[in-house]
């Protein structure tokens, strides 16, 4: 095991490399999610204060 | 009749709904199969002309990643195209959500690369043609999404930033020629590529096999982030309230 | 003759008018109302082309208006909120451009009559920032004079003028109409034909009357 | 179709001596660029001969750029743009008429100062020669690519430092082959003809291409 | 006073966080004119290694300057500038708060880029490390004199190239011996310590004087 | 106290007023009107100190302004063409910030209080590029809520307001008078008070009734 991660010594490159490429990809996946929920709380928000304001509550 | 059909956002809309778990499968399929094959069956050292050690495994990546970055440019410029030609809000939406995603590839090419130039070449980073035009790429990837944020007016920021990602492909042989061949009194003896005919069966296995995974996980992601704009600019529609309620 | 069928224009996520359709014949006068961002601005500069609507044709003498492209433009004459003088030009200077680009030859007698027929004399050769406000706009205006276009489109053309020459306006918008020409406008105050009729077009929702959001009346003369 | 071309030159060029600070301020930008990195990379004659082409080069391409930013804008502010919109000439041309007023009065100028900036770097007079070449035919397409990004940013914040951010990688082609036509002709002239000629190739491309491009992003900028 | 300058730290801070691409931008014109340099000049290692102070040196002063361009300008345009005028505060104190938010979004960021842009011109690491230390004592000098050419262009058309003019040949001691001390620490880092100690020395002039000078400026731009 | 004498002031080439005197005590509203252009928003920052006179003296409770520096700004509370709030930021920061730098300690309630009382209630916290014209006027208005400032300098408070928002902006300033309280507006609609004393001051040139140029009458309650 710990000849499969030390990778003949270069490790740190090897690993280095897929590992910030993972958080980059798990990092976009995460931010795709947020943007997502955003919008969608966004959304609802607005639709409560139409809703609101079409049964005429002054606030 | 049927293409006009899917090109509204409304019909999209669930479409691309129904897609993305089916790519987000195949992105981990290929991914663990890939990365399986290219770490297990594959030798820990290169011999021939170019010795390399076990640091060639980023090439998994690397070559992956590097080419999605291209294809990705190419995605964005045609749909771009494709929008300011008929005038289709779906395809100036598609271009934008290809836009995030293929910087990011283009980002992790170059970022690969110089892991595997510091063993391989004494260097992180060197004026070599491929990694130079890498990086113009990565600027007009770059330039595309400044332009379109900088514009409040999300029509207005769709087309000039179309229009900008055509002139970059127009512009992108340009650039990556006289890169390639800043002299042109001797071209032909500068660009010499090694061709992957001469790359062992299992490796190159192992990198198409990657290669694939990532353009699944391009195709999920972008999807995934063209419903949101999709939500974004059009949520104000009957359709996307009627869904909205639905799904509350 | 201009038709409009089925117009719909949206600013930013807002859509501004939508279903608009009237055909407007020679000698008409159109005069579009509303509130401080209704769209009138958005209307008008969709029917010059400057704009893309949403929705809906323009045609000009039964052509599409996109299509018809640079020939259109030699039919109309747009004025908009802005006056579209240098101001580092003298009014000659201004004028004689605009009379270029727009393919006419005007020569230099016709600009000077026009510019002292505007209440310029005296005013010609200086750069046009040392002058007034209106004074700008009377320059800008003395485009209506030299141009032979049927079609004028003028958006709020009677702010910051004086009653003096709005009134000298006001006669060269009624016979411009007379000569079978076609005016669009917007503007907050009455304008008096002598000929012609003239047409009025409510935008935005006008308190109860007409929910639609977009009415359109026709009046005779007045 | 030439008056037209004309008219407008002409009015570009009577506009900017009317308010000649701005056309001298791009100079002066062009001047202290160079000047200044031989304060900061040391003042050694070797190392400045090999410098000089490229840094004259980068200089033109930001003095080029720095001053694109006026290239509509002015127009764009006082509507007179949006009358050009309306008029019925083909947009292209005006927009080509505009470019050339443009380089008048910023590329030429600096085409005209190359030399005296090469000789800060000690370069040889045969390089000043292929240096004034090159800059003449690249400057206009700086001037024509710029057209494109300038049409795009206008009326934006900040519009500067993006314009920029669009515009510098696509003048790399000039770049290159420009600075390396300068570093050639030092040593052998005669091995400078195939860089003129792809320069040339540029501008041609450059002049039937851009404008176009250029009027299409003025239509939606306008929108 | 300090709850003050934290106030519009804070502000600057968050408004720069809900409109992020004008900070990228910067940040890319910076990376961009560093990787124009080496297509120009060529790509041998030993004159990189010759130039890279230099360059980076040049590239941060053009782009802190064209960032400062948009430094009191959004708050110009919409009227909180006039407001902050008017407020019981030293006019000083709140401009010393927005270089200092300044600073940190455009300034710091060109300090963390920089090693990355010297490895590409193949800097040896005692060189990367001035570097750090020399951007980290310099940038901030460059947005404090930068502040007063922003105040006194502000409003202006053409403003950006107009503030160039001002402004750049106020850098260039800073640009000198910033450069100097990182060509200096490749040969022997000890003997930057005068460098260091210049450049610190100019910092805290500025510190003092140019938020004065600046707020005297924004005074008569507004008037 | 505010005590203005001899002030002049020129904009570009133009002398706009000259030899222009009063003093106002506490409880006045003093209603500057005149054309476009006559020189209100000049004499309104004039006497805020953001402009310097071309003569005269404004003086605070007997010091001159420009002595008293900040601490005048402390007794002042300017409200211009302009609304000075952050389009990128919400209400409740933008308040927030406007008032630390007044030197006022708001508190999160009492930002809310003013904000509802402006009819905001339920937009506290989106940021203010997506209200209307009106509703970011609004935002800015509650300054007035939060401030105790006893001068207010208001240009133009009414414009782009809908009827309600303008019957609570007169209240507002009617109990800013009624508390000793003094205001300096221009408007173009009248303002009623309930108690206190309304002055008016007329700039520029009246047809043919004051030649001198601002003529300065005195009103009782209306
Ligand atoms: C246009 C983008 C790029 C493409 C298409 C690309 C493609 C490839 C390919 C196919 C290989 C396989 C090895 C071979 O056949 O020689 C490779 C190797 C390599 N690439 Fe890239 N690459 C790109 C950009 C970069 C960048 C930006 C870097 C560095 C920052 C880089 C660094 C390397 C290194 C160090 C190797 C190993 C070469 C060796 O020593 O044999 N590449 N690349
Ligand atoms: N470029 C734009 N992007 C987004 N929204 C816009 C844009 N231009 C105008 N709008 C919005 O469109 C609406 C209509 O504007 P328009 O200028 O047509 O109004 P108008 O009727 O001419 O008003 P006015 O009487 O003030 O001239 C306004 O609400 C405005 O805020
Ligand atoms: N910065 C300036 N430089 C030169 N002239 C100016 C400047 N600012 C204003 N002016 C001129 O001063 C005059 C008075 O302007 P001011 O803004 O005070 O008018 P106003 O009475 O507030 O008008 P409005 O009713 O339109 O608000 C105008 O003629 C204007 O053109
Ligand atoms: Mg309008
Ligand atoms: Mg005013």
């Amino acid at each position: 095991m710990s000849e499969f991660l030390s990778q003949g010594g270069y490790g740190a490159y090897v690993w280095g490399a897929y590992g910030l490429t993972l958080i980059l990809l798990l990092g976009e996946v995460w931010q795709l999610r947020r943007q997502r929920r955003t919008i969608f709380a966004r959304l609802s928000r607005m639709i409560r204060l139409r809703t609101r304001r079409e049964r005429g509550d002054p606030a | 009749m049927k293409l006009f059909r899917f090109s509204s956002p409304a019909t999209f809309y669930p479409l691309a709904g129904k897609l993305i778990p089916l790519f987000w499968v195949l992105t981990a399929l290929a991914l663990v199969i890939g990365l399986y094959w290219g770490f297990f069956e594959t030798p820990d050292r290169l011999g021939g002309t170019n010795p390399q050690k076990e640091y060639y495994r980023i090439i998994f990546i690397h070559v992956p990643a590097a080419w999605m970055s291209m294809w990705l440019y190419l995605m964005l410029a045609v749909w771009s195209a494709i929008g300011l030609v008929f005038n289709t809000r779906l395809s100036f939406m598609m271009a934008q959500a290809t836009a995030p995603t293929g910087a990011l590839f283009t980002f992790v090419a170059l970022y690969t690369g110089s892991f595997w130039g510091h063993p391989s070449w004494g260097t992180w980073w060197d004026w070599d043609p491929r990694l130079t035009s890498e990086l113009i790429l990565f600027f007009l990837y770059v330039g595309y999404l400044a332009l379109h944020s900088a514009i409040d007016d999300p029509r207005r920021g769709d087309k000039a930033s179309a229009l900008l990602a055509i002139v970059g492909l127009v512009m992108l042989p340009l650039i990556f020629w006289s890169i390639n061949c800043p002299d042109p009194n001797q071209c032909a003896a500068l660009h010499q590529r090694s061709g992957l005919s001469q790359m062992e069966g299992n490796i190159l296995f192992a990198m198409l096999t990657m290669t694939f995974g990532l353009w699944m996980y391009s195709f999920a992601a972008t999807l995934t982030r063209l419903r949101s704009l999709i939500l974004e600019r059009e949520g104000d529609s009957a359709w996307a309230r009627e869904l909205l309620e639905r799904e509350r | 003759m201009l038709e409009v069928a089925d117009l719909a224009c949206q600013r930013g996520d807002r859509l501004l008018f939508s279903g608009l359709s009237f055909s407007l014949e020679a000698g008409t006068l159109l005069h579009v109302r509303g509130h401080n961002g209704s769209g009138k601005t958005t209307l008008l500069r969709t029917l010059c082309g400057l704009l893309t609507p949403d929705a809906g044709d323009i045609l000009w003498n039964g052509e599409q208006v996109r299509r018809l492209g640079e020939d259109f433009h030699r039919d109309t004459l747009y004025f908009g909120h802005l006056n579209g003088i240098k101001s580092d030009l003298t009014a000659i200077e201004n004028l004689r451009v605009a009379a270029i680009l727009d393919g006419d030859q005007a020569p230099e007698a016709a600009i000077l009559d026009a510019l002292e027929e505007m209440g310029l004399a005296g005013f010609e050769d200086l750069p046009t920032k040392v002058l007034s406000q209106g004074q700008k706009k009377r320059v800008a205006l003395a485009r209506l004079l030299l141009s032979r276009a049927p079609l004028w489109i003028l958006d709020e053309p009677f702010t910051a003028l004086d009653v003096d020459a709005v009134d000298r306006l006001q006669l060269l918008i009624s016979e411009h109409v007379a000569q079978d020409g076609l005016v669009i406008l917007t503007t907050h105050q009455e304008v008096p034909l002598t000929s012609g009729q003239i047409r009025r077009l409510h935008l935005g929702v006008p308190s109860d009357a007409d929910p639609a959001g977009a009415g359109l009346a026709v009046g005779g003369q007045p | 179709m030439w008056q037209v071309f004309r008219c407008i030159l002409g009015r570009d060029l009577r506009l900017a001596m009317r308010r000649r600070t701005e056309v001298l301020t791009t100079l002066f930008f062009f001047v202290i660029v160079i000047s200044l990195f031989p304060l900061g990379v040391g003042t050694e004659k070797q190392i400045l001969r090999i410098l000089g082409p490229g840094v004259v080069w980068v200089a033109a391409l930001l003095a080029s750029m720095l001053a694109l930013e006026r290239l509509f804008a002015a127009d764009h502010e006082d509507g007179t743009l949006e009358q050009m919109l309306m008029t019925p000439q083909p947009l292209s041309l005006v927009v080509l008429a505009k470019v050339t007023a443009h380089w008048l009065l910023t590329g030429l100028p600096l085409v005209a100062m190359a030399p005296l900036m090469g000789m800060q770097y000690h370069l040889p007079d045969t390089a000043l020669v292929a240096m004034i070449l090159a800059l003449l035919l690249g400057t206009p397409v700086l001037s024509l690519i710029g057209a494109i990004g300038a049409a795009l940013t206008l009326g934006l914040r900040g519009g500067g430092i993006l314009l920029s951010l669009l515009i510098l990688p696509l003048y790399i082609p000039v770049l290159v082959y420009g600075s390396r036509a300068v570093t050639v002709s030092a040593i052998d002239f005669a091995e400078t003809l195939p860089y003129f000629s792809l320069l040339g190739a540029f501008l041609l491309l450059a002049l039937v291409l851009s404008p176009l491009a250029a009027a299409a992003a003025l239509r939606i900028a306008t929108e």
